[in-house]
């Protein structure tokens, strides 16, 4: 175990928040809660992408999760529950095999992350990633962009299809 | 950080969690907001790997993106139905929506 | 071929008549009698012309023809016959006895609703008792033995309507089965160690065979004839048998039938080794004395010649056993003539006893005890002088035929003394006993018969002498009971009449000097003439005095030979019947229902159903395993498993995907945890 | 003509079966059905006669011209494969004239005629297959089929207590038939390693090829196991003592034909099964079982004749003396092994002829019972001491009757006194000939079982005594004499027991010549 610089002390600060919000946004009865701690979390994880060198993908994350996706769910929320409620809160069921089947999941995991002889390459580190992120997408990855971009766009015209009133 | 285990701890603690909130949330937003968890925890390990493994190309930044393009388009389309849901039966509570039960 | 046709004819004629008899009989009716008569009476012109033949030209003898009747390859079974002086003669004298009961009959049985059948019967029995005489093997002896047997059984029960002569007709036919028993164990052993069913064949043979082993196979032979000739122990059938028609006693129980075992035992005479032949002594000796005894205080007249008969067939087996066989078939024939014609004559005397009681419609008082009887002799002079004529013949007085035979035989078993000493003593005493006894009982016969005073006077006058059909036999019969018919030499001091000359001398080939035998017989002569005229007179003497003087009381005399048991043993028969039945039937019937009550009742029952008793508790036990255990338990156990199980699964099935999610989870966890063995 | 008589023989009484069917139902003329019955028998017993006039006794079943060998089942080499010689031949005979004759007899059955008729018809043919195969299998099948009929026969149509009897006589012989199922399967398999590694059931092959058999099984030897359970499979049948038990009461509760046929032929089966198939297979272990089998003879001989006395019903009674005479058979059977060339064929020869003797004899005893039941329904000699009515119990049943009933009681002192063995009479010739061979064997026991002769007269006469002589028991006046169709019945049987009484000539020629191959091939084992 190396000594603790400033960078990890920081990731581990970061670290324990995106696990604090997660866990807030699996357990809070309370739906508005939920989706606000999601935000401390998206935005966490665009954090721990900066340490990855992923500069790219972090304002990705912040821009799609968070102003995106998140308004989104909190749109949802609000359009779920009737604005008379005055909690709006989600009731839970399975919670103890849910909680230990996770558990099982999660230690499982550790296990095989713990026990496992990991690679670790010593890669150049890019001062940007986006110009290559472009090339790729429009080189090597160009008919899956495309096709996601249908996907997209078929997304957005479902969901309208599907949100709109029935007319008759 | 040069180290791997941190990343997939974290990934494994989110995936993890997403898990429980899908299963034992009732409400679909709340399991939507665990599917999200889920798809971090994914996009968290695509970079890892792509940073720490033998890639010299960013191919797995490129396909977070296409997960995060997904995440959107699901996101759309699953509020989409859980407003449906909620306009047919009143509630967006799953128990509710139980048509398959044998 | 002609030959064959006259030998053979002896069995066919009187076969014909039983089977046209037997089956057209009802359309003769009263001719069916007519019919058998002529075809007996053309047997006794056979057999006539067949003596003549016999007696001009003896170079011819025997005459010999056999008969393949079967085979199998190594086994050749043939029929044939035998025919020699021996032979001929004993024709004769059934043929002839058989014709003059067959006339006699036809008055006696007048009226009787099977007529027909009667004769039918009586053919039958000639046919095989003509059978018995001329058989060539031991075989067909006994074939024709049964045969006999079984006309025997149906004269006997000829009246079957009756309580009784069933009974007799059983009792004779069993009694005469065990015998034949004996006799057909007997072939088999001198079958099989001498090759050979044919008498000579045998005759020829035993040469070679174990003496021990011959002695007993003679004396199984002559088991037979102890049987057929009611020898004790197997006597007791014969006095029963005078149930039947009192014709057929005279031919059958008298003459004929019961002479074939004395016949048969003169037949196999030649090998019975000296051993068996004092077995067959003694048994003769025990049957003649016992027989006589028994006979002095039976009241039934056939009874009293029942027992006669016995007693005199003891003579002629004592005469085989001592080897006088001359003497043994002399006293046959001469036997025969008296014995038959005394039959005949009680069968005249109860005849018109019969007749009388019919007319006085009295159905209770018994036509044959010679108590009712009394002073018939005015009413039937013929059947009286006959009566007499052939009772002189039985009690030996000279000049009668029986006198001839008797002392021939009395000479035989004093000669056998001479020989052999110590116990054979009690042969000639109890031969020259049996004479004083027979003369004895023979004239109380005649006395209480025919002379005194009438005991029932209501009888007495309607009591008529027989017809001549009747009485024509008597007087022939009692004319060949004359002695010099049998000897025109009537000293008899010279026994060799033309009979003894016929049948002449048997080669023994068993041990027995038969030089010897003949040679001591006939020195034996004169005291045995002596002895039993003395005896026969003492009996007379005696039987006179009691009966026809009444000089002593014959109530007193019983009495006294009552303190020693005597009279009684006489009047019970020597309780041998009682013993029988005690010691045999009863315990006999009751092993035969103890074997059905083991067979049905404990073994079927118990036992053999057991299995299927066992078998039933079995299945009843696997049944109800099988349904409560098994397929209540375990089949249907499993299907109520499932249906609980998937009762709990199915609300797995809620609906709820979270659920289903979570057990994905689940399975998918603890998959890995598995797989890796974490 | 010559290859189809046997099966003719055989299926004849099939296709009478199966005419009868339809005829029943569209052709209403009274009695048909008998009708086709009796002339499906008459026509069987005419080929059965042509047969005998055509039947040359000294060639061997493979070289006479009957014999039919065809394949049936190919896989396991099962053939159809029938023929006839010198010890089938008089059976044969037998079943044909005691089948036209028991339809004859069964004229007045008015229960269920089609059944009874159509069953009669099956249970000919299966016993003229025992008797025609030649083939192990067709054998056994032949003997199944017969059974079922017989099963039917007696539990529908027979007596008061004739559930129990079917039941009893089916187990049982149903348990013997499975013996004889094992020793079938079994000569099967251990004959395989001589017959180039193909079983076989033809029983002529059989015979060069069973002796062979050389395995232990259980530490037994197999040939001894064969022979045990082929002779449990027919001592069942024969019956033999202690089997015998099911017989007194089938035959009791049979109705009268079926009784005929059971004693008649059933019974002989058994014994043939062993003629046929036991003694040529397996002549080692015959000779080692020959005296047990001549033990056995002579305890049926006495055992069935000491019960026979005791009985005082009619029926049972004749029954046990079927016990008793079938010994006479097994005693002569016994002689096979005898020293004396002359006694093994008395022996033999006298088996089989009191296997065809007492067939007839029996035969007719039991159709003169059954005509004295058919008028008075009851068969007491003597009535017994738990009758229904008490005034009867312990009394004679009948008594007199010969007064009444004269041709009858004539008729049945024929039959009692050719069961007795009286000479002249067929039977007198086969048991004297089967003691002859006995004692030739067996001097002691023999000589035990000649008190046979004596019991046997003890209860025959005594029964006729009890029922036929002596006054006229009042109650019967009114009986019949016997009736031209029952006589029918009677008389062809009584003629046959008179002629080979008289002149066994012809069935001695008949069977002879088989008998001595039979004999050779047991000597050889000696």
């Amino acid at each position: 175990m190396p000594i603790p610089d400033l960078g990890m002390l920081l990731f581990l600060g970061i670290f324990m928040m995106i696990c604090a919000s997660a866990f807030m946004v699996v357990t809070s009865p309370n739906l508005v809660h939920s989706a606000v701690s999601l935000l401390f979390t998206l935005f966490g994880v665009a954090a721990i992408y900066i340490y990855l060198y992923a500069d790219f993908i972090a304002a990705t994350q912040v821009v799609i999760y968070v102003g995106g996706i998140l308004v989104l769910i909190i749109f949802g929320v609000m359009l779920t529950n009737k604005i008379e409620n005055a909690t709006i809160d989600s009731k839970t069921h399975n919670k103890i095999p849910g909680l230990i089947f996770s558990l099982l999941l999660l230690l499982m995991q550790f296990y095989i992350i713990f026990n496992t002889k990991w690679y670790i390459a010593d890669n150049e580190v890019k001062d940007s990633t986006i110009k290559e992120i472009g090339n790729m997408l429009l080189t090597k990855y160009l008919l899956p962009f495309e096709i996601v971009s249908i996907l997209l766009l078929a997304a957005l015209i479902g969901a309208a299809m599907l949100s709109r009133k029935k007319v008759g | 950080m040069d180290y791997i285990q941190p990343y997939l701890m974290l990934s494994s603690i989110l995936f993890s969690m997403g898990i429980y909130a899908v299963i034992t949330r009732k409400n679909a937003v709340a399991i939507l907001m665990g599917i999200e968890l889920i798809l971090n925890s994914a996009n968290i390990n695509f970079i890892a790997f792509n940073r720490f493994g033998n890639f010299n190309t960013l191919d797995g930044h490129v396909f977070s993106i296409f997960v995060i393009v997904l995440a959107a388009a699901e996101a759309a389309v699953a509020l989409a139905i859980i407003i449906n849901l909620f306009k047919n039966i009143g509630t967006v509570d799953v128990d509710q929506a139980r048509e398959m039960k044998g | 071929m002609r030959e064959i046709l006259q030998i053979t004819s002896f069995l066919f004629l009187p076969l014909v008549s039983f089977i046209i008899l037997i089956f057209w009989g009802k359309r003769f009716k009263s001719h069916s009698s007519t019919l058998a008569l002529g075809l007996i009476g053309l047997m006794v012109l056979n057999s006539i012309i067949l003596f003549i033949h016999t007696l001009s030209h003896p170079h011819h003898w025997p005459l010999e023809q056999s008969f393949e009747w079967f085979s199998t390859g190594n086994l050749s079974i043939s029929l044939g016959y035998y025919v020699d002086n021996i032979t001929s003669i004993m024709l004769m004298v059934v043929s002839l006895i058989g014709f003059l009961v067959h006339l006699y009959s036809t008055e006696y049985m007048k009226g009787d609703p099977r007529y027909s059948r009667y004769f039918a019967f009586l053919g039958i029995f000639i046919f095989s008792m003509n059978g018995i005489l001329l058989a060539d093997s031991l075989i067909m002896m006994y074939i024709f033995w049964e045969l006999v047997g079984l006309s025997s059984f149906l004269l006997i029960g000829f009246w079957f309507e009756k309580d009784k002569p069933p009974l007799a007709a059983n009792k004779a036919f069993l009694t005469n089965r065990v015998g034949d028993i004996g006799m057909f164990i007997g072939i088999m052993i001198l079958y099989f160690n001498v090759g050979s069913f044919n008498i000579n064949g045998i005759i020829n043979g035993v040469g070679a065979m174990n003496p021990a082993l011959l002695t007993v196979a003679g004396l199984l032979v002559f088991m037979g004839a102890v049987g057929k000739s009611a020898q004790f122990p197997l006597h007791i059938w014969l006095p029963d048998a005078m149930e039947g028609p009192t014709p057929v006693s005279a031919l059958i129980h008298a003459a004929t039938m019961v002479a074939a075992g004395v016949y048969m035992t003169f037949r196999i005479f030649p090998f019975l080794t000296p051993e068996a032949l004092s077995i067959v002594a003694i048994v003769g000796a025990i049957t003649a004395f016992g027989a006589a005894i028994i006979a002095i205080t039976r009241n039934d007249i056939k009874a009293v010649l029942a027992y006669s008969t016995i007693s005199q067939l003891g003579y002629m087996i004592m005469a085989l056993g001592v080897g006088a066989h001359q003497a043994a078939l002399f006293h046959l024939v001469t036997h025969a003539m008296f014995k038959a014609c005394l039959f005949l004559c009680s069968g005249s005397v109860i005849h018109a006893m019969h007749h009388s009681l019919h007319d006085l419609n009295d159905n209770d008082t018994d036509p044959q005890d010679m108590r009712n009887m009394g002073g018939l002799k005015d009413k039937m002079p013929i059947t009286h002088a006959t009566m007499l004529v052939s009772t002189l013949a039985i009690a030996g007085v000279p000049f009668f035929s029986g006198f001839l035979s008797k002392d021939a035989i009395l000479a035989g078993t004093l000669s056998y003394h001479h020989m052999h000493h110590g116990w054979t003593i009690l042969l000639p005493l109890a031969g020259f006993g049996a004479a004083m006894i027979t003369a004895f009982y023979m004239f109380r016969l005649i006395f209480k018969t025919f002379y005194g005073k009438p005991n029932n006077h209501d009888i007495y006058k309607h009591i008529h002498e027989s017809p001549y059909v009747m009485s024509i036999p008597l007087m022939v019969l009692s004319f060949l009971s004359l002695a010099f018919i049998f000897t025109l030499n009537l000293n008899p001091l010279h026994g060799h009449g033309w009979f003894t000359h016929l049948i002449g001398h048997v080669k023994h080939v068993a041990g027995l000097d038969m030089h010897l035998v003949e040679d001591g017989i006939h020195h034996a002569h004169n005291l045995a003439m002596y002895i039993s005229l003395l005896v026969a007179t003492l009996g007379i003497v005696i039987s006179v005095l009691f009966y026809y003087l009444k000089k002593v009381d014959v109530e007193k005399v019983s009495n006294f030979f009552n303190i020693v048991g005597l009279y009684s043993l006489s009047k019970n028969k020597f309780y041998i019947e009682k013993i029988y039945n005690t010691i045999l039937y009863k315990p006999f019937f009751m092993q035969t229902k103890m074997a059905s009550f083991i067979d049905w009742n404990i073994y079927d029952q118990k036992i053999v159903d057991a299995w299927g008793w066992i078998t039933l508790k079995i299945s009843k036990y696997s049944a109800i395993s099988d349904y409560s255990i098994l397929d209540q338990k375990i089949i249907d156990g499993t299907s109520h498993l499932v249906q609980y199980i998937s009762s709990k699964l199915r609300k797995t099935q809620s609906g709820i995907i979270q659920n289903y999610l979570l057990g994905v989870l689940a399975v998918l966890v603890i998959t890995i945890i598995v797989i890796n063995q974490i | 003509m010559e290859k189809s008589i046997l099966s003719l023989l055989i299926f004849l009484p099939v296709l009478g079966a199966i005419i009868m069917l339809p005829v029943s139902k569209y052709i209403k003329i009274p009695n048909v059905i008998k009708y086709i019955a009796l002339g499906t028998t008459g026509l069987q017993l005419l080929l059965a006669g042509w047969l005998y006039m055509n039947f040359d006794a000294s060639l061997s079943v493979m070289e006479s011209p009957f014999t039919i060998q065809v394949e049936w089942i190919k896989h396991f080499n099962i053939e159809y494969f029938i023929g006839i010689d010198g010890l089938s031949i008089p059976m044969v005979l037998l079943t044909a004239l005691l089948s036209f004759v028991c339809i004859l007899a069964s004229w007045n059955i008015d229960k269920k005629i089609l059944g009874y008729f159509s069953l009669f018809l099956l249970l000919d043919a299966g016993m003229m297959g025992v008797f025609l195969s030649l083939d192990f299998f067709l054998f056994y099948i032949f003997w199944e089929v017969m059974l079922l009929p017989m099963y039917f026969l007696i539990g529908i149509w027979g007596g008061p207590q004739r559930h129990y009897a079917a039941i009893k006589f089916f187990l049982y012989t149903l348990f013997g038939s499975l013996f004889m199922l094992l020793a079938m399967i079994g000569l099967y398999y251990f004959t395989i390693p001589f017959n180039d590694g193909i079983g076989t059931f033809n029983l002529i092959k059989l015979i060069e090829l069973a002796p062979q058999i050389d395995a232990q099984l259980w530490g037994y030897n197999v040939q001894w196991l064969l022979w045990i359970s082929l002779f449990i499979g027919f001592a069942i049948k024969v019956p033999i003592f202690p089997f015998h038990t099911w017989l007194p009461l089938a035959h009791v509760e049979a109705p009268t034909a079926i009784s005929v046929i059971l004693a008649g032929v059933l019974l002989k089966m058994g014994t043939y099964g062993l003629l046929r198939i036991s003694y040529p297979l397996l002549p080692g272990e015959v000779v080692a079982f020959a005296y047990t089998l001549a033990i056995l003879g002579v305890i049926n001989i006495l055992w069935g004749a000491l019960n026979a006395i005791a009985q005082i019903d009619m029926k049972k009674m004749v029954a046990y003396s079927s016990v008793s005479h079938m010994g006479y058979v097994l005693l002569g059977m016994a002689a096979v092994v005898s020293p004396s060339a002359a006694g093994a064929e008395a022996g033999m020869n006298g088996a089989v002829m009191q296997m065809f003797n007492h067939g007839t004899i029996t035969a007719m005893l039991f159709l003169l019972v059954g005509v004295l039941y058919d008028q008075t329904h009851h068969r007491w000699i003597v009535y017994p001491e738990n009758h229904d009515n008490q005034d009867l119990a312990g009394k004679l049943g009948f008594g007199g009757l010969a007064s009444q009933m004269p041709i009858y009681s004539a008729c049945v002192a024929l039959a009692f006194f050719a069961g007795l063995g009286l000479p002249a009479l067929s039977g007198f010739i086969s048991e004297a000939l089967c003691f002859i061979g006995g004692f030739s064997a067996f001097k002691l026991l023999t000589v035990i079982g000649t008190l046979g002769i004596l019991l046997n007269a003890i209860y025959f006469l005594r029964a006729y005594q009890r029922v036929f002589l002596g006054p006229l028991n009042k109650a019967y006046e009114k009986l019949e004499d016997i009736n031209t169709r029952e006589l029918a019945t009677v008389v062809p049987i009584a003629f046959l027991v008179l002629l080979f009484g008289v002149y066994p000539k012809p069935l001695v020629d008949m069977v002879s010549s088989a008998i001595s191959s039979l004999i050779s091939i047991i000597q050889g084992a000696i």
